[in-house]
Order: structure tokens, then C-alpha cells, then sequence
């Protein structure tokens, strides 16, 4: 697969793997307490919530990633405790482009599994609590496989999104060949220059290739689950 | 173990207002559709929050403790299997959860004929098959109550049978307090120890069920034509032909009873339901009847009803017994309270689910 | 006829001035269309209604040149611009030549500049840069922004302590300080061409012209740019 | 109309071969938790595609139709109610597809109790409540066959007795064939025209109801203890004090039969069931007894099962009757085919349940 | 509302909202389509109906907004059928924003019908075709209402993704004023000047306060539905 990609191609798409695959992991149990939040529990800041959670689809990414770089920049807010408090920063490193993925993806991880939550026949997690389950074993017995497969949907979006994730991320970490110069910034390099058409095509096929996988495998996995479920 | 139940609650159109004491033993609660069974279920089980409660079980509230530590084994109207768990892992369910074996887990697989299943999901399992799982999972999560919501309402008359005895042997041996509604009069008598009768969420009787099913008076709500007395009889012997013999305790007699072969050594006590329409009454002692048991008996009561017919109470020298007649028979043989008459109990009327294991008075 | 303009983005606020005397001067409403000179020319080329092109790249006006969407003998090259290097608002000038040790000043901070390979304010700073020979030794804390405008932003905020932009973008900007300017013949010059579409009206023509006049030039050099073209 | 159905169908672990004609009225199915009744009934209503399967309604094939155009009323297992919908629009539901008013829409709501309950949504039901919604909602449908799987287990006895004579009015009135499945002989005995027993997937009897309830050697399939005999008597007269009288006819003989109140006008047929444990045999005609009607019969075959107890074929005279004795009974009375005997049944004894309609034989 | 919005701000504030409307309420067809052929069928063609379905997230937004512009532009293969055939043409009109928008919101709505649609219970459906309901008729009086708060969310996903989108819409259709200017790409103008963040913030603070009031909408509505579904 890595045939006629430059070393440097080879590089982002790694990094583009490895950015998504941990924006997308880590996002998981935040993602999974917002979706909780939203669909299960009245709070005065049910709304502002929802709100935050949807704002990066809402802002153009350019915005968001704007927003991401005045709070976790070295100078922001949170940039800047992090930094002094655990010496860790996100700042053009591949885990701040990391942090923009999940932070843009979040919406669609949220969603999904929100939906697959409001969708729980509260009446299993009842049987579930009169057969000595507390609140956080239903929770783990019970609630979360029967939504395994909204957050599989959860966790394609998200990394599909990840993986296609530019604005918010150029803006957060600009472009750093081998630090955070994903697939689409090198996508978005390429299309910069006159007749640089053929390199980006070649780089959005590597990219078509690895969706294709990604796909099939969580289809694949939600069949599996649904027919077991279904008793087949 | 008591378990008290104080329940208020309000829905829109329906207000259910519950004082209710079920004593050790097989409590049973029956009422119309829509009466408010299931409510009084889901509050003991702690999934509904009543507008006000008080539930205790030996005195100890359970009222303000979440489902999951009043430590239940509810069988739903709806079996609620968790369908992404195969049938071996629904009854395991609550082991796991307590990191322990199941106890007693093969007994109750084939007690409850699910060893074929045990590797199937819930959506390949049959109506009867769903609900079986579902009291084998209730039975196996260690309950210090349980509560039965029409539990055999699915089954056939042939699994019913087997899984009745085991009920009782909860009720008796476990001495757990069973909540149990069911609309079977035959599993009821069977089964219930108290028998607590809700009408539009109100309770309008509670009591014994020796007293209540052969309260003239309650058998219309119970159901007509299914009025009945529960007697208490010892065993005396298993006979040859597979009879047994049993002796009612009639004051200072004590008279034959044959039926067919009950379970139980000699020796011990037995509660029998015999329904008011299985016993016939006759002035003189008939003879060359194909029915074997014919009790002397004294008229104690008599009750005509608005229709056709009269239930007429008989003394046994302590214990009651019902028969429902026509009323014109009552007439014509001129009943009347004080009057000597033989009961005709035909042996195999008294349905072998009606003949329910020793009970602790 | 109205005349639409497909312009480069960084030209928008002297643009915007101009366009407004033109529109209260001559009735001939002026709508302008700003974006990245690459996704600009690419419109043009996919048949978008421009009648005039403004670039911030010689090579995308030869591009579409090449491909005869242009009309040959409007283009013309009509503001230059200088490149600088912007630092904290405390920062002491230098001067920028062959001895100056831009690591040392870096202190192990970033510098930021626009892509170096495809955005042309990076393409002309990595040039100059490699013609100084300071590139090697600054290349690593390089951090490229999609475009310059982002990357005076980085330093702004205090997260790239310097940053090489154009003289138009510092303008206004007062987060930053103008360090030193880059010899004018470390890099090849910086142009803005304009030229005709090959659809375009004769009020194109006349705007296009306008550009050229005196009292669009003195707007474009008020705003930091270098008008080519001023009549004497 | 008549119904055929013939099918194969495998499963994992389970295998259903059947060919069953249903003739017209109501055919009972009738089998263990598992055997396969479900199954039938949902390939006959197309929601299963068996891997052969051909059904046909008087010969029309319907096999090859999609569920929607088989004009079926299904009365689910398992209620099946809309939760999008409320109650009135779960029961308008048929008609609103079919853009037609619903047909005796306050009839049905009236006899199933739902009046109350139509701006409800299915989720603020009872468990019964939604049976009985359910029950509507296919018998709004304008089926030309319904299907009922255990449409009332989850009912008490008053509202079945109500609904009872409702479906006996389709089974009848509207010769609508059904196939019904049920647990309850009770219900069974009342409703069946025919029976079809199925044990694992395959047919092991079927026939006309007053056969198969009546063969001594099918009753234990049935469940033991609930054998009878279906029984065909005239109403001859309401009488004042709530019996009807009723002629059986025996031969050339028409034997009187009192009954507590029946539905019906004077002249008309009504089956009857007796259950072969109420019927109590005597040698001579005996007096004073409170059982009104005693019938003259004959020994007509005796069967010994392997227990206590012996089923006793009675022959009125064209007419068949069992009665259940003790075996030590039978030795006593030295029964025998071809002895004459009275047969004593008790008017109350035949349950109001038990007495059908009149019933196209 | 309009307070402190320029005319042409307010104009893209109009032109965001037509845009995402339709572009929310014309896919939601296609996309009920779609997620039903995703959730249902299985045919040959699947999995790649399910790549196209999540392509434009996958692909950097440039990326799609430039395979538009190669399609649907006046010179692209199907914009030059359309405009052949029905004289139509999405290139630079707000039509074709909106078909942008449409394009990158269409996985987000798909993802949500279609997980509401497997969470349907097939035995309801079953119900309904024994009461006579056709195929068509089940999906409308059964199917349809079930999966209703999942279309919502669909269609807010949509309508908040529309909203922000930038990089496919400012590459298919540009950036211009009263036509193809939405609140993202006048906000990226902003962005690209000196001292433009506060216009920018401006706008963004508009962005919000629209997508607060879609959220609220939304949320109140799928509470009804739940609540009445539950029966309370
Ligand atoms: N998907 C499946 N895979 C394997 N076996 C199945 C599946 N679905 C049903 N079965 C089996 O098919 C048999 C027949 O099921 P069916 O639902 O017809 O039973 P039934 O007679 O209706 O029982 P009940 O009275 O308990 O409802 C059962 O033994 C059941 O376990
Ligand atoms: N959410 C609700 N809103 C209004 N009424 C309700 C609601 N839920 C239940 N009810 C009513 O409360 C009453 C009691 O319901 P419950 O489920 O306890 O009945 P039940 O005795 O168990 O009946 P069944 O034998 O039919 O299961 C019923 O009349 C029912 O209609
Ligand atoms: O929201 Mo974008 O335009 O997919 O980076
Ligand atoms: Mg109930
Ligand atoms: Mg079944």
C-alpha cells in the first residue's frame, strides 16, 4: 500500500492513523458520559452542554481550532496550567492534532451513542437492578452491550472524521512534516501548487483505502453483533 | 418473615391506595386486569417510587434502599430476558454479578427443562421457553423475597405441574415470602398461604387462604363457580391399587379419605383444596357409588345467591367444607343449617394440582 | 454590468475600500469573491462568473495563462510586498542578513511561517531563508500555518515567538512587532498580478485599470502593500 | 371455509413437519411450551417464510401472498401494541390502512373494557389491559381467518367469561375460521370445533373436538385429569328458578338435563362439555341426593390407565360420556362393558365455561 | 438580533440559514433512502453505497468541494448535463452551497437514521402488515414515526453541520457575497485581515445563537415524542 508514497507521504499517513485511532479512543469515555448526560439526566445545564457538544460542527473548523488554541495553546488557560502542572502540552505536537480530532469528531461520537442509549429498553436495566446489579454494573452488563453497536457507529464517525479532520487541525498545530502533518494537510499542500492534482489524488486514494477498511471491519462487527442479538 | 407493604400512589386516572401484611408463606394477590397487581409489585421491587411507602420485610424497611439491595427475585409479566446474553448466561446473570457459582444451578436447568437451550439467545426461545428462563434466572439470584408476576400464565398444564411443588418447596423449606399474582384459582389454592384480593388499587379482602376460599361471600370476586374449602389431612398410608389414604382431623373423628397418590411419607400433613362443585350432598348414606369418599357432615351455613344457586357450608367437626348446589335441589332435600348430610367427594375430583404439600398452619 | 472579482484574501481590506469609492464613483457595483489564490484559480478554470483575477501567486496567473483562460495582455503585476520577520511586541529590531543567528533568537521557540512548499508567503520565506543560509539551522522549529495570515496569528498569541509574514499583514495587528525586514534579493519579488477573464465586461476592464490608479494605490500602501503600477 | 395448511420448516435444533386441515370453525392448537404452535401460526400468517409451506383458504392458495394481503387478525403472543400510537389508534389501525371506518368499533370496545382506557398509550397499560387491546385490534382488521396465540392468558376468568361468547359469535356468526392456541382445556373444550395436538414440531393427533376430548387414549396428551365428553342438547325451557332444562338425545329416548341458566332461545343446539371427573356412576338409581340430573347410560369401554384411576366410556344411547372412577371403584362396582348404570352429574358442575354456543356440527 | 450586523453580515446570516434548510430538508429524502438501504437490504453494491455515504467526512472538506466543482461546475460532467438539459446549474449560486452543505451533513444524518431504523422492533412492523399495511404503508404509519427521533437528530446534525461548513462550500461555490457568502466563509474573510477577529467574533456569536435555538427546538421536540411514547 505504501508503494509510490514519499517517505513524507508515508510519514503523515502514519501519524493521520495514529492521531485518529487515539482521537477516537480517548474520546470514547467522555463521549459516552456526555451521550448519558444528555439522554438520561435533567440538569439546569442540560442545554449549555448540548450546546458545547455540538459547537465544533456549528463554527467553521478554522474557529474551533482557533478556540482550541487560545485555551490549550502554551499561552492559553488550560495550555498553560497543563504546562506548568505536568509539563505536558498539546501544542504542535501530534497530540494536540490528536485533541482536534476528537474535539471536531465529538459531536458525531455523541450523537450516535446517544441514540443507541435513548434507544435501551429501560425495562432490562430494571430486571437487571432486582437481580443485584448496582447502577454501575447495569451499566456495564447490561446498557453498554446492548448499545455496542451505536458506539461502534460512534467510533467509525468519529474516526472517519478523524481522519479527514484539516481546518481545526492546521489551525491548532499548523503543519509539521512527521509531528502533525497529517493526510489532509498534505492533501491540502499538494492542492496549493499548480498541477500538484496527481500527488493529492494519490494521498485521497490512500485515505478512500483505509475508510474502506475501517469500514468494512465495524459492518462487519455490527452484523455480528445484531445477529447474535436476533438469536441467529 | 412479614412483609408489610404501605403503598400510596396516584396516575393519571388511577389511584392505588395499598395496606397489606403478607405473613410467612405464599401471598397472593388477585384482582381484574388493570386492578393494580403489577404496580404493588413494582413498588416492593423498588422500580416504582410510590408517592408514599413502607415496605418491611421482618421490620426491616426496605423502602428507602435501591432495587438492586432489596436482594428480589421478580418474575416479570414480560420476561425481560436480556437478549444480548445467551439462555446460560440470563440465569447466571445474578451470580456473576455476585462473583459466586449459581447455587443450584443444574436443579433448576432441568427443573425447568432448559437444558437444550442453555446455549440459545432469547429471540430463538418460544413464549413458554422465554418465561422459563425467566423464573429460573429470579429463582437463581439468591432472593430473601420473591415476587411472581403471572409466572406460569405462558406454560402448559404438564410444565405447570412440575414446576408448581418446586414453589411450594420455596415457600416451605426456603421459608421465602412469595408475592404471586396469578388469575388460576387452581394455582392459588394450591399455592397461597394469605390471599390478599385488589379491586381498582384497593385491597377488599385479606386473609388466610383457608378462610377466604371458603368465604362465601369472597368466592363471587374470586371467580364463580371456583369457590372451594382447604382442608388439612394427615397422611395415613399409601394403599395398593395407588390410592392413598388420608384422615381428616374431624373433631374427635377421624375420617378416611382416599385419593389419588399424593406425595409425602405417612405421617405427615397435607393441605387439600376441594372445590365447592365437585361435592355433592345426599340425605342417606348412598350406596353402590363409584365414589369412595363419603363424609357425614352437618349443614352450618347456607347461602343462596341471586342466581340458581346455593353454596351451602358443612361442618366436619371443626373443619368446613363448601358445596355449591342448585337451588332447587336445596330445596327439595329441605337443607338447613343444623341438618345432618353426607358429602360425596369424588377421589379423582380433587385435581392432583389442587393437593399442595405440608403447610405450617 | 457588475464586475466580480475573485481576489486573494489577503487583499480584502484595501479591496473592500477601493471597491466602495469605485461603486460611489462610476454606478458600476463591484462584487468581490475572496479565498486562497489556488482554490480562486481552480474556479476559474471550472468556469466561475470572475471577471477579474487577483492572485497572491505569479504561478497560479501563469497557470490559468497557460490554459488560455485569461486574457494575455490585461495581466499586469500590480503590488508588490515585502517580507519581514514579526516577533513578540517587545521584541528588539534586527537586522536580517547572512550573520544574523535566528536560532539563538529562537531560543528553542517555534517560528512560524506559511506552508514552505505550497503557500507562496512560505515559499518565499523558506527561499529567502535557504539564500541567507539560516534555513538548516531554523528548519526544525518551523511550524507552517495554512496561510501567512494564520501564522501572524501564532505569534500574536504569543505561541510562535516569531513568525515571517508579508509587510500587509502586520499592519494592524498589535500583537506583534516588525523585527527586521528581508533583503529585498533573498527572494524572488513578491507580486500580485491581476488580469481578465476571458469573459470579462468592459467595466472589468476599467476596474482592472483602476487598481492601477493613484487613489488605489495610496489604499494599497496604507494598508502595507507595494502598488507596482502607480502612474508617476 | 375450510384451511389447509402443510409445512416444513427447520431450525437449529428443531424441526417442524406439519399437515393440518382446519375445517371451519375454530381449530385449537394445542401442544407443550416449544412444540412449535407459534410457528405454525406465523407461517400461516406469512411472517415466517418455512422452507415449504403451501396454505390454502377453500382451496385459494395463500402461501405465495404477502402477510399484508392474507387478511389475517393475528393476536400476538406478545401484544405487539404501537407505542407510537394510543389505544384508539392502536384499534383504528386496520381501518385507517384500509381508509374505512372501523366496523362495530364501540361494540368491541365495549366487550373488551376499553372505553377508558383510548387516549392511553400502550406504555401506561396493564399487561392485560394490552392483551385486550391487542385482541381489538385484530378483530377490528376485517379478518377473513384470525389467528389467537393464547389470546387470554393474561386475563382474569370474569373478563374470558366475558370474552368468551364473543369469539364463539365470530367462530359461529361470521364463520371465521380460527386457529387458536391455548393452554386451557377449559377454554379449549368450550371453543374447539377441531383439535390438532402437536408434540416437537409434528401433529400426533387431530380431529373433531368431541372425539379427540372424549378418547381416553388422547386425554393424557391433553393433560391428565381434564378428560370429557362433548355432549349436543336441545334447550327445551328457561325455568323459573334459573336452570334450563335441556334434552339430550339418547337414542330414541330425550333425556332431561338442568342446567344453571344457558344462553340461548327454546329449540336451539348447544354443546356441552363434562369432564369425566364430575360425572360419579352408581348401580341403582339413588335418592335423595343433591345432584339433579341422573342419567340412565351403559358401560360402553373401560380403560385401566397405569395409575389409580379408570376412564369409563358411557354410551346414552348414540351419545358418549366418560366418567373418572378409582380403580378400587371399578373393582367394587365390578364394571364392566355392557352394564347398565346412572350416570350423576351435577348441574353446577358444568362449568359456565364449558357450555358453548350452538355449533355448526 | 440584527443589531450590529452589517448589511452584508446580515446577508450571510440569511444565506447560512436558507442554505442549511434546504440543504437539511432536501437530503433528508436521499438520506432516509440511504440509511434504509444501510440498516436493511444487502446487496452487492453495500459497501461501497456505505463508503460514498461517509466519503465527505473522510476526505479533507477541500477535497469534496473540489470534486463538486469537477462535477458540478458548469465545465463538470454532470453540471454540464444539467445545465444542458434543464438550463440548472449549482456553480456559484447559493444552490450549489447548499448542495455542498448537504454533501458534507449527509454521513451525520444517515448515521442517525440508520441507527434509529435497526433499533426499530421488527416485530411492530410485522404487526402492522398483518393488519393489512403494505410495505410502503408500514414504513409510513410504523416505521417513519418510530425512527422520527432519530430523524430529528439527523436533521440537526445536518442543519449544525450546514451551518459551519466552510471548506467544501468556499471551494465549490467561493465566497461570494449575497450569493454564496454564508456565515463561515464571511467569518474566514474576517479572519484573513488585519484586526478582522472582532467582526469574526461577531459573527461567530451569531453562528451560536442560532444553532442554540435549533438545539432547543430539537431537544424539546424529541422529549415530546419520548415522553409520548413512553406513555407519560
Ligand atoms: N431462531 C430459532 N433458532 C432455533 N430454534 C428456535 C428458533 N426460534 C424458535 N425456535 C424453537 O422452535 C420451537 C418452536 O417454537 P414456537 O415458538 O413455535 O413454540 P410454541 O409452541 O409457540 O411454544 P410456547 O407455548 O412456549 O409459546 C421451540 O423449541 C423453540 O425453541
Ligand atoms: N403510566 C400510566 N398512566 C396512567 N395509568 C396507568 C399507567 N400505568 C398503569 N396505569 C394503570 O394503572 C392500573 C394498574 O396497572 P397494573 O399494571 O398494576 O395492573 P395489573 O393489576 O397488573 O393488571 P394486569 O393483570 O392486566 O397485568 C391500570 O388500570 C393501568 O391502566
Ligand atoms: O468541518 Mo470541516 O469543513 O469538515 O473541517
Ligand atoms: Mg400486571
Ligand atoms: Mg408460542
Amino acid at each position: 500500500m505504501f508503494d509510490g508514497l514519499s517517505p513524507a507521504e508515508t510519514q503523515a499517513l502514519l501519524l493521520s492513523l495514529r492521531v485518529s485511532f487515539w482521537a477516537t479512543l480517548t474520546s470514547l469515555p467522555l463521549g459516552l458520559l456526555a451521550a448519558h448526560a444528555l439522554a438520561r439526566w435533567r440538569f439546569p445545564g442540560h442545554g449549555l452542554l448540548n450546546l458545547i457538544v455540538h459547537l465544533p460542527l456549528i463554527l467553521p473548523p478554522v474557529v474551533t481550532g482557533y478556540l482550541l488554541l487560545l485555551s490549550f495553546g502554551r499561552q492559553g488557560w488550560a495550555g498553560a496550567a497543563l504546562w506548568d502542572w505536568f509539563g505536558f502540552t498539546f501544542a504542535f505536537r501530534w497530540t494536540g492534532a490528536a485533541l482536534a480530532a476528537a474535539v471536531m469528531a465529538f459531536p458525531l461520537l455523541v450523537r450516535a451513542i446517544r441514540l443507541a442509549l435513548e434507544a435501551v429498553d429501560p425495562r432490562l436495566e430494571e430486571a437487571a437492578a432486582t437481580l443485584g446489579a448496582s447502577r454501575g454494573m447495569v451499566y456495564l452488563t447490561v446498557t453498554l452491550p446492548l448499545i455496542l453497536p451505536g458506539l461502534l457507529a460512534g467510533a467509525v464517525l468519529a474516526f472517519a472524521k478523524a481522519m479527514g479532520e484539516f481546518g481545526a487541525t492546521i489551525t491548532f498545530v499548523a503543519n509539521i512534516p512527521g509531528e502533525t502533518q497529517t493526510l489532509p494537510t498534505a492533501i491540502y499542500s499538494f492542492l496549493q501548487v499548480p498541477g500538484g492534482d496527481a500527488g493529492a489524488l494519490r494521498l485521497v486514494l490512500v485515505s478512500v483505502a483505509i475508510a474502506t477498511l475501517a469500514l468494512a471491519l465495524s459492518e462487519w462487527l455490527s452484523r455480528r453483533i445484531a445477529a447474535r442479538i436476533a438469536g441467529r | 418473615m412479614t412483609l408489610e407493604i404501605r403503598l400510596s400512589h396516584s396516575l393519571p386516572g388511577f389511584r392505588l391506595e395499598v395496606d397489606l401484611t403478607a405473613p410467612p408463606g405464599l401471598t397472593c394477590l388477585f384482582g381484574r386486569s388493570g386492578s393494580g397487581k403489577t404496580t404493588v409489585i413494582n413498588a416492593v421491587a423498588g422500580l416504582l417510587r410510590p408517592d408514599r411507602a413502607e415496605i418491611l420485610l421482618d421490620n426491616e424497611p426496605l423502602h428507602h434502599l435501591p432495587p438492586h439491595r432489596r436482594r428480589i427475585g421478580y418474575v416479570f409479566q414480560d420476561a425481560r430476558l436480556f437478549p444480548h446474553l445467551t439462555v446460560r448466561g440470563n440465569l447466571g446473570y445474578a451470580a456473576r454479578i455476585r462473583r459466586r457459582r449459581p447455587p443450584g444451578f443444574d436443579r433448576i436447568v432441568a427443573l425447568l427443562g432448559l437444558a437444550a437451550l442453555l446455549d440459545r439467545r432469547p429471540g430463538a426461545l418460544s413464549g413458554g421457553e422465554r418465561q422459563r428462563v425467566a423464573i429460573g434466572r429470579a429463582l437463581l439470584s439468591e432472593p430473601r423475597l420473591i415476587l411472581m408476576d403471572e409466572p406460569l400464565a405462558a406454560l402448559d398444564e404438564a410444565r405447570k405441574a412440575e414446576i408448581l411443588p418446586y414453589i411450594e418447596t420455596l415457600r416451605d423449606e426456603l421459608a421465602l415470602p412469595i408475592l404471586y399474582v396469578s388469575h388460576s384459582l387452581p394455582e392459588v389454592a394450591r399455592l397461597a398461604t394469605t390471599i390478599a384480593v385488589i379491586e381498582a388499587g384497593h385491597l377488599v379482602a385479606q386473609g388466610p387462604a383457608a378462610d377466604l376460599l371458603s368465604d362465601p361471600q369472597i368466592a363471587p370476586v374470586l371467580g364463580l363457580g371456583d369457590a372451594g374449602a382447604i382442608l388439612t389431612a394427615r397422611i395415613a398410608a399409601h394403599e395398593g391399587d395407588g390410592l392413598s389414604r388420608l384422615e381428616l382431623a374431624a373433631g374427635p373423628l377421624r375420617l378416611p379419605l382416599w385419593l389419588p397418590r399424593v406425595l409425602g411419607a405417612p405421617g405427615q400433613t397435607l393441605r387439600l383444596r376441594i372445590a365447592a362443585q365437585d361435592v355433592i350432598l345426599s340425605l342417606s348414606r348412598p350406596e353402590g357409588l363409584s365414589a369412595l369418599n363419603i363424609l357425614p357432615a352437618r349443614v352450618s351455613a347456607l347461602h343462596l345467591g341471586s342466581g340458581p344457586g346455593a353454596l351451602v357450608r358443612l361442618d366436619l367437626g371443626g373443619q368446613h367444607l363448601l358445596a355449591r348446589v342448585t337451588r332447587r335441589s336445596a330445596e327439595a332435600l329441605a337443607l338447613a343449617p343444623g341438618q345432618p348430610v353426607f358429602a360425596i367427594v369424588k377421589s379423582v375430583a380433587v385435581a392432583r394440582d389442587s393437593v399442595g404439600h405440608a403447610v405450617t398452619p | 454590468a457588475e464586475v466580480t472579482v475573485f481576489a486573494a484574501a489577503s487583499l480584502k481590506t484595501a479591496l473592500d475600500e477601493i471597491a466602495a469609492d469605485y461603486t460611489a464613483e462610476t454606478g458600476t457595483p463591484v462584487t468581490l469573491s475572496y479565498g486562497g489564490s489556488s482554490t480562486l484559480a481552480r474556479q476559474i478554470a471550472e468556469g466561475a462568473p470572475a471577471d477579474v483575477f487577483l492572485s497572491a501567486s505569479t504561478a497560479w496567473m501563469d497557470d490559468l495563462a497557460d490554459k488560455a483562460l485569461i486574457q494575455p495582455d490585461s495581466r499586469r503585476d500590480l503590488l508588490g510586498n515585502r517580507l519581514i520577520l514579526v516577533g513578540p511586541p517587545d521584541a528588539a529590531p534586527v537586522t536580517i542578513d547572512k550573520t544574523l543567528d535566528l536560532a539563538a533568537l529562537l531560543a528553542g521557540g517555534k517560528l512560524a511561517m506559511a506552508m514552505v512548499d505550497s503557500v507562496p508567503a512560505g515559499q518565499y520565506g523558506k527561499e529567502a531563508l535557504e539564500s541567507l543560509g539560516l534555513w538548516a539551522a531554523v528548519e526544525p522549529g518551523v511550524v507552517q500555518s495554512e496561510n501567512v495570515r494564520a501564522a501572524l496569528q501564532l505569534v500574536a498569541l504569543g505561541e510562535a515567538p516569531y513568525g515571517i509574514v508579508y509587510a500587509s499583514d502586520a499592519v494592524a495587528e498589535p500583537g506583534v512587532s516588525l523585527v527586521g525586514t528581508f533583503p529585498e534579493d533573498s527572494h524572488q519579488p513578491i507580486t500580485y498580478p491581476g488580469a481578465l477573464t476571458l469573459t470579462a465586461s468592459p467595466e472589468a476592464a476599467d476596474f482592472l485599470d483602476h487598481l492601477a490608479s493613484p487613489e488605489a494605490a495610496g489604499v494599497f500602501s496604507a494598508n502595507g502593500f507595494l502598488p507596482l503600477t502607480a502612474a508617476p
